[in-house]
């Protein structure tokens, strides 16, 4: 009694064509938040669907391509290539200015170079962290020099070749002098009489050129 | 609601005016009453008898007004601005009078309700389309893009030289600058406190941390007995070491605590 | 001074063939929920690729998938085909029910865009309450416009990025009876009879521009 209209409900509910049933395999995959297992995809789709079927063609279609189907635990997935992973970073570049303290010691380095961590704190008259050093030690701006003859050997601190490409200059000696610097405005006041570069100039021929317009 | 209530003449009456407030409460403002009723009009908006429309209009305010309803202030000067519209539009035109005559108000009350009822059909347009989330779906699984921030930092030669010339020339005016060599800051202290701390495992003297040199000029001991108290203080703070005085002016003392 | 060095970046990495491109479109589109720009693609794929060209050949091969490209405003999604809702009543989220009010403004607003809530007013016949553009605003369905150059300068609404994708619109001028709202005058503003033009016509050429000129 009952066989006939089960016949008739199959034929009443053919299931879809196979190319129909991969494109549901595909859709459930792509907007469902877990993998899906088959016996899911057969209770979500219409009556006499071979999900299984679907999915292995499915699977075969996207060989290859920027996304694959891949099996996660029991479910199914879709996945961007492995190959492919580098373009899901998004690099932003933040363009952010140097502070005042590393600017400060760029400059003294540019200026005195080789010069110690002491000598640097000696002019700025402020002790300098860590962190500005290695901030330009990793812009590569700034190197190590040589140690230094005294006692204790300390490191000196020269710019590189980096530095000099990013501000233009071909050389530190490039660099404008004190006296063109008050010329460009930039020295409103004098520096006192006598007093700055005298114990620096002994370290290094370059800066006598440098300053030797100092009075 | 009790029966027997005869604040009204028949059951009629009642049901009636129970209507109108359903009504009326259930209009979004008079241009959407008359809307309502220019469609019993059964014609193009364009076409429709402004006339009639205004009739039947204050006839309905009329009967809200006699049963009683309170009628929002948008209907009733809807209603006396239609009464200003029918006189126009019935009486003949006056050549001297300046203001827009009644067949062009009467237009432009047509254009209003053929607009908002263009705007009711684009909005069930709208929304009978496919919506995302109901029709159409997302990525179930977004990948995330990782961010990868990076930081270029810039400065200009400009920044450079200014940088330079500020340093060279801070001696000659320098309003609140110290004279560093005598001084000892904070973060010294805790430095060094920090690298000599794990070696006293008994209460010690503070003024033995203090480093050489600097005991024998006042200045110089006072400003690092200061910095050296402050430092220990931060690391009592901290949970790394204890401190105590016995009694006033005694010693200070501390000591590392050890952990586990 | 980068000139040179660009050039050499580019012989040394030529840009991969196009098939490898569209893999990389296609794994970007699919991993992201939001709509991606053209630039944004050129952005993250290698230096000297096609964005535009990949996408044409993408779009072409989903077509009549279980998946589709689509556009939006700027930028390109994958979305399930439509026809295959009847698979994702699991993934369906009950949305809020807007309001009669908050459906009319909002119809008001794509099609008037940019509009001031003072045009709302006039074209509703009713004051638009605060509750309504705040819904709409919460939805991200509406965003404010630049201000209009009348007296007060009032501020104006435009519906956004996010409103054409839950509609999926490519633009604001796809909406459906769009044009023929236009030829029948019924997106002009009219005002009443009697009242001065003053810069009102002004507004009605913004508006065109909305329409016309965008992109």
């Amino acid at each position: 009694m009952v066989e006939p209209e089960a016949q008739d409900i199959e034929s009443l509910f053919e299931a879809p064509p196979i190319a129909e049933q991969e494109r549901m395999v595909e859709a459930i995959l792509f907007a469902t938040e877990q993998p899906v297992t088959v016996a899911e995809l057969n209770a979500r789709m219409p009556h006499g669907c071979d999900a299984a079927e679907a999915l292995q063609l499915l699977k075969k279609r996207y060989d290859g391509r920027g996304v694959g189907v891949v099996k996660v635990g029991d479910g199914w997935a879709m996945r961007t290539a492995a190959d492919l992973s580098f373009l899901m970073q998004k690099e932003t570049v933040e363009t952010r200015k140097l502070s005042r303290a590393a600017i400060e010691t760029l400059a003294i380095i540019a200026y005195h170079q080789p010069v110690t961590r002491s000598e640097i704190e000696e002019i700025r008259g402020v002790s300098v962290s860590r962190g500005t050093v290695d901030q330009l030690l990793e812009l590569e701006w700034v190197k190590f020099g040589r140690r230094k003859m005294t006692p204790g050997r300390p490191v000196t601190y020269m710019v590189t070749e980096e530095f000099l490409d990013h501000f233009g200059l071909e050389s530190a000696r490039d660099l404008p002098g004190l006296k063109e610097l008050r010329a460009a405005g930039l020295l409103e006041n004098r520096p006192p009489p006598g007093e700055p570069l005298s114990s620096e100039d002994e370290d290094e021929e370059n800066q006598v050129d440098m300053f030797e317009d100092e009075d | 609601m009790p029966d027997g209530d005869a604040e009204f003449d028949d059951v009629d009456a009642r049901l009636g005016a129970e209507a109108l407030i359903v009504d009326v409460d259930g209009y979004e403002g008079p241009l959407d009453l008359l809307l309502t009723l220019s469609r019993t009009q059964k014609v193009d908006l364009r076409r429709i008898s402004v006339l009639a429309l205004a009739e039947q209009y204050l006839a309905f305010v009329n009967r809200a007004k006699t049963l009683r309803i309170e009628l929002a202030a948008d209907y009733l000067v809807m209603a006396a601005w239609l009464t200003f519209l029918k006189s126009r539009l019935l009486l003949p035109p006056d050549p001297s009078d300046e203001g827009p005559s009644g067949e062009e108000l009467a237009a432009h009350l047509a254009f209003q309700l053929e607009r908002l009822s263009a705007m009711r059909d684009a909005a069930a347009k709208l929304m009978a389309r496919d919506q995302k989330g109901r029709d159409f779906f997302v990525r179930g699984i977004p990948e995330d893009v990782t961010r990868v921030r990076r930081v270029r930092y810039t400065a200009t030669l400009l920044d450079l030289m200014q940088g330079y010339a500020r340093l060279r020339t801070k001696e000659d005016f320098r309003p609140y600058s110290m004279e560093r060599q005598n001084v000892m800051t904070l973060e010294q202290a805790l430095e060094r406190m920090r690298g000599l701390i794990g070696y006293a495992g008994d209460w010690t003297d503070l003024m033995s941390y203090l480093p050489d040199g600097w005991e024998a000029d006042p200045k110089r001991r006072r400003s690092a007995t200061a910095s050296h108290f402050a430092a220990s203080l931060e690391l009592v703070k901290n949970g790394t070491i204890q401190i105590r005085q016995t009694e006033s002016f005694s010693p200070i003392q501390i000591k590392a605590l050890l952990n586990g």
